[in-house]
């Protein structure tokens, strides 16, 4: 039974995840670094740590502090929250080696699932439609070429233990493709300490969706409706909605139930998401994240699950409290992300509400966003019957947001939301080179 | 309002030949005053009060200085580097390995600092007497708990 | 179709109506008192008027300022929010007569339910339970003695044109009761200008629970589930929940029924509240609240139906974007009201917010609390799955709640609802005193 | 308030030779002061701009002053008591009721503010001079808008 857990992040999710502890009646432990000591997040758990210097690499990412602290603070658990340490199997385990509840999948899982040519293959074997692309890992340059010359292109390089655009490139011509493979496979082999990399068919301007997964450590799992996250910048999603417009109720049951037969197979617990690439009214695996997201209040809004409590429930133990059965998506769900443009102080915030508005947030009047971290300050979310009145929602409740002292992207936002293309919807990942041409 | 506001405001108060400033936001206030004699010479007042304080009382030391080394009033602080247990002697039974008026040459064991069941030894990164022993044994430090305040040898 | 709506109100709920036109693209005009210049509901208008001095009958019931200034304005309707002319069928009948859509029932439904005499007979004659009581007014004093003496004590006066406990009087000894009926009379006199009162068996420490009803003008009624606002101080709510503990699915339906059956009956449309007295599993009819009430959010956090935006729907001559059959009540929802106990000004404000958080407020940092009008500042209102998580949601949201320089009720709210008495649930409008015990 | 406010407080202060600055707004505070034997002269200068300014622009118009009627530098003004049109004629054809430069008795009718079709005559309250119409003929007026600018007689 969890009855203290220690929250191994920063900023907003850590704030979410210190809500939801307090609402379950749990004691919160906050870490920081020294640029955080006067971070939302510290101020709100019941004690708080400093585990390093402002860099991530000696602070949110220094496992033995973390864990010494959650130790010390007799913490029973550990939530990663999102990035950072929050995919390591590594720390994973040591958090179960240091005698306490880890906030996630099995280590074994999150391994298997963080290698991508592994996950791929799991995901064949369960029956998940995958892009076309060669089988496994490139061992040898010569025959790869050969088999993309059948295969035809454009296709793109992978790198296996990937994630962030790194290792990542799209050939176009088959005389490209050697130097091509050994200029991934270095960057990866810098980027992630391992070079392999595997090929796939590249799909021009296909959408992200996403699929919202969670299961307890019963064998029960269900699938959560998807999120529509097209809208990027340099693989940095902006803007992300549920349902997304190209999803039929026909296509989200088919893959609802292949991401239910996979993670049932790989016997996942916890929350996860599945990401697909759409195209054509088809949807192809591209990989698991076996974390929670940061857009996850989305599907929390159309959903009315508390994913956050969830996984404390599935991690201590206990069944989901919700059946596939009893979930319903109800009307539309959008979420924008406000970043600082630049490090700042908070002179004026006022954030909105209302009906069907969220604000997860760490900013306060007179905090100063430091230049160290991610530079995402709010994330701000809506529920309304039509993506039509959510747009607009959005945009009315956008137009409310007060922050003085900080620079973000909010009026650059409001003007991608509010152009013909994104309104239109049905789009792909390429959508915002065409909106900036919209926008002008 | 941290410090290189108030740097700033300093010199440039010092520049005018002002005689006195307050200064109040919230709960920062800064105070700087002259003294009527000694214009251009006498140290400024500074009492800064951090905005807004964490909740966490619990585990929570005093607030700490940056690590490795902080010049104090009277020396320098060694503070710790990790989050941990402090142990001042190799062993139970055993004498700590430093005691305040202990002068050490560079590459000396301080302490030991234990995280995770590994022992972690802290070192002198200069010869220094040791002044004060600022945490207690068996005490449970954040990164940046001030252990030691040392004098440079 | 109305394109541009004057608000006649202040505060969060003319915030609120603000918030709902600008999310269905409607042009907002706010008016105001001299007091409220700064006022956020003025800030987020797209046009704001001075209608008057502080004193809200020279401003916010000034009926003639704020029909000119909507006139000017070339405003198409009038939301009149809560309180000040909401129930005033003059006021609607004026603003008719200007060629202004006023948002609310028909000016003859107000005025037939602000008469609590003939809203009791149209409540008997459409088959809603009524307290049993004598029927019609009092006309002759010993008359009325003898009735009551037969019908048995204890009994309760009340003013037809009452509110707010004016004119309201309990008499537990027949001998006390021809000085009473005098005392009431006089009372409601000098409050309503209208001496009428009628009697009624008084049902000791009944609970109040009250059903939001909506219809339209094609003649759709549907309810929206209870509230029950059994916390009051001196008639003055204080915590609002959904549902009560004390109504089976079996008894909100009957209710509903009910309700529907009587609003159809009378032509009703628009927002409307039916309070019952609730005691022994019985509801009895006590009256017609012919507005939107301050309560509306814990109504829409547990139906999903943003009952304001349905009020322009109805009031536009559109039906109701929602049948009784899609309605579905989910989990639990509790406000809190958070009342100023003294005019101050806002230091420093950081509402809470997350999964099903929501702050209806006008508080902003630098705002000047006046004393002029309602304590009210702020609502906060929770959603979660049980009534349980609820308390302990509430509890937990409250104390994120930041507000410097105006002092509040918050602390007395939260122990109020941290008692083992409000816990345990079922209880009826006496047990503040039974709450104060407890916390001694 | 940042560093660069302040910093640029105290340079101008510094440059006017005044003896003494505080303000205050909201939580705000500052405080400044010359030493007695550089005093020079001068009042001091007090510059406040309000924090949040409504956002409402459309049809108000200059922040409206108590009614019935203030005082103002040269004269007193009268405001609109209602929210309504102002006629500053009996009729299309007629001339003004009052003109800059007349002199009315108390009672006199200076305009006529109609508000729901029904016109509201505003007489004077005392015998005064109209220095200046504030008001042009069909303006819409709020409650508290200035209408003529008087002297009392």
């Amino acid at each position: 039974m969890i009855r203290s857990l220690l929250v191994a992040n920063r900023g907003e999710i850590a704030v979410r995840i210190i809500r939801a502890c307090k609402e379950l009646g749990i004691r919160t432990v906050a870490v920081y670094s020294e640029a955080d000591r006067q971070a939302l997040h510290v101020k709100m758990a019941d004690q708080a740590i400093c585990i390093g210097p402002p860099p991530s690499k000696d602070s949110y990412l220094n496992i033995s502090n973390i864990i010494s602290a959650a130790l010390h603070a007799r913490a029973d658990a550990i939530h990663p929250g999102v990035g950072f340490l929050s995919e390591n199997a590594e720390f994973a385990r040591q958090v179960q080696l240091a005698g306490l509840v880890w906030v996630g999948p099995d280590p074994q899982a999150i391994e298997m699932l963080g290698d991508k040519v592994s996950a791929k293959a799991n995901a064949k074997k369960y029956g998940v439609p995958c892009t076309p692309g060669l089988e496994g890992a490139v061992t040898n340059i010569e025959k790869t070429v050969e088999a993309v010359r059948d295969m035809g292109l454009p296709v793109i390089i992978k790198a296996s233990a990937g994630g962030g655009g790194k290792g990542m490139r799209v050939v176009r011509k088959v005389e490209d493709l050697a130097d091509n493979i050994r200029i991934a496979s270095s960057e990866a082999e810098k980027s992630f300490g391992d070079g392999t990399v595997f090929i796939e068919k590249y799909l021009e301007n296909a959408a992200h969706v996403e699929l919202q997964m969670i299961g307890d450590k019963q064998g029960n799992v269900i699938y959560l409706g998807e999120r529509d996250c097209s809208v990027q910048r340099n693989h940095q999603k902006l803007v992300e909605e549920s349902p997304s417009p190209l999803v039929t109720p026909e296509i989200r049951r088919r893959m609802g139930e292949d991401a239910v037969r996979l993670f049932k197979g790989i016997g996942y617990f916890g929350a996860g998401t599945i990401e697909f690439l759409f195209k054509d009214g088809q949807y192809y695996f591209m990989e698991v994240n076996s974390r929670i997201q940061v857009e996850h209040p989305v599907t929390e809004m159309i959903t009315n699950v508390d994913l956050i409590k969830e996984m404390i429930r599935v991690a201590n133990g206990e069944p989901l409290s919700v059946k596939q059965e009893d979930i319903r998506f109800d009307g539309y769900a959008m979420e924008i992300r406000i970043n600082a443009t630049a490090p700042g102080t908070v002179k004026y915030y006022l954030p909105p509400s209302g009906f069907k508005v969220r604000v997860d947030s760490f900013l306060y009047t007179g905090y100063k966003v430091p230049p160290t971290y991610d530079s995402m300050v709010a994330k701000v979310i809506i529920g309304a019957p039509t993506r039509a009145e959510g747009i607009n929602k959005m945009l009315s409740v956008l137009s409310e947001f007060e922050l003085d002292g900080v620079p973000t992207n909010l009026e650059s936002q409001k003007k991608i939301i509010n152009t013909s293309i994104f309104r239109k919807g049905g789009f792909g990942t390429n959508v915002l080179d065409a909106i900036m041409k919209e926008i002008g | 309002m941290d410090t290189k506001d108030i740097v700033a405001i300093l010199e440039k108060f010092n520049a005018t030949g002002l005689a006195e400033m307050k200064f109040r936001e919230g709960s920062v206030e800064l105070h700087v005053k002259r003294h009527p004699d000694t214009v251009y010479a006498a140290a400024p007042v500074v009492h800064s009060a951090p905005a807004l304080v964490p909740a966490s009382a619990g585990a929570q030391s005093a607030p700490s200085a940056p690590a490795p080394a902080v010049t104090s009033a009277t020396g320098e602080i060694i503070t710790s580097p990790i989050v941990g247990t402090v142990y001042r002697t190799p062993a139970p039974d055993a004498p700590p390995f430093v005691e305040e008026g202990k002068v050490v040459k560079k590459g000396e064991t301080l302490c030991i600092i234990e995280a995770m069941k590994v022992m972690n030894e802290l070192e002198a990164e200069f010869d220094c007497e040791i002044i004060r022993v600022l945490a207690d044994n068996q005490a449970f430090v954040e990164y940046g708990t001030p252990l030691f305040e040392v004098r440079r040898k």
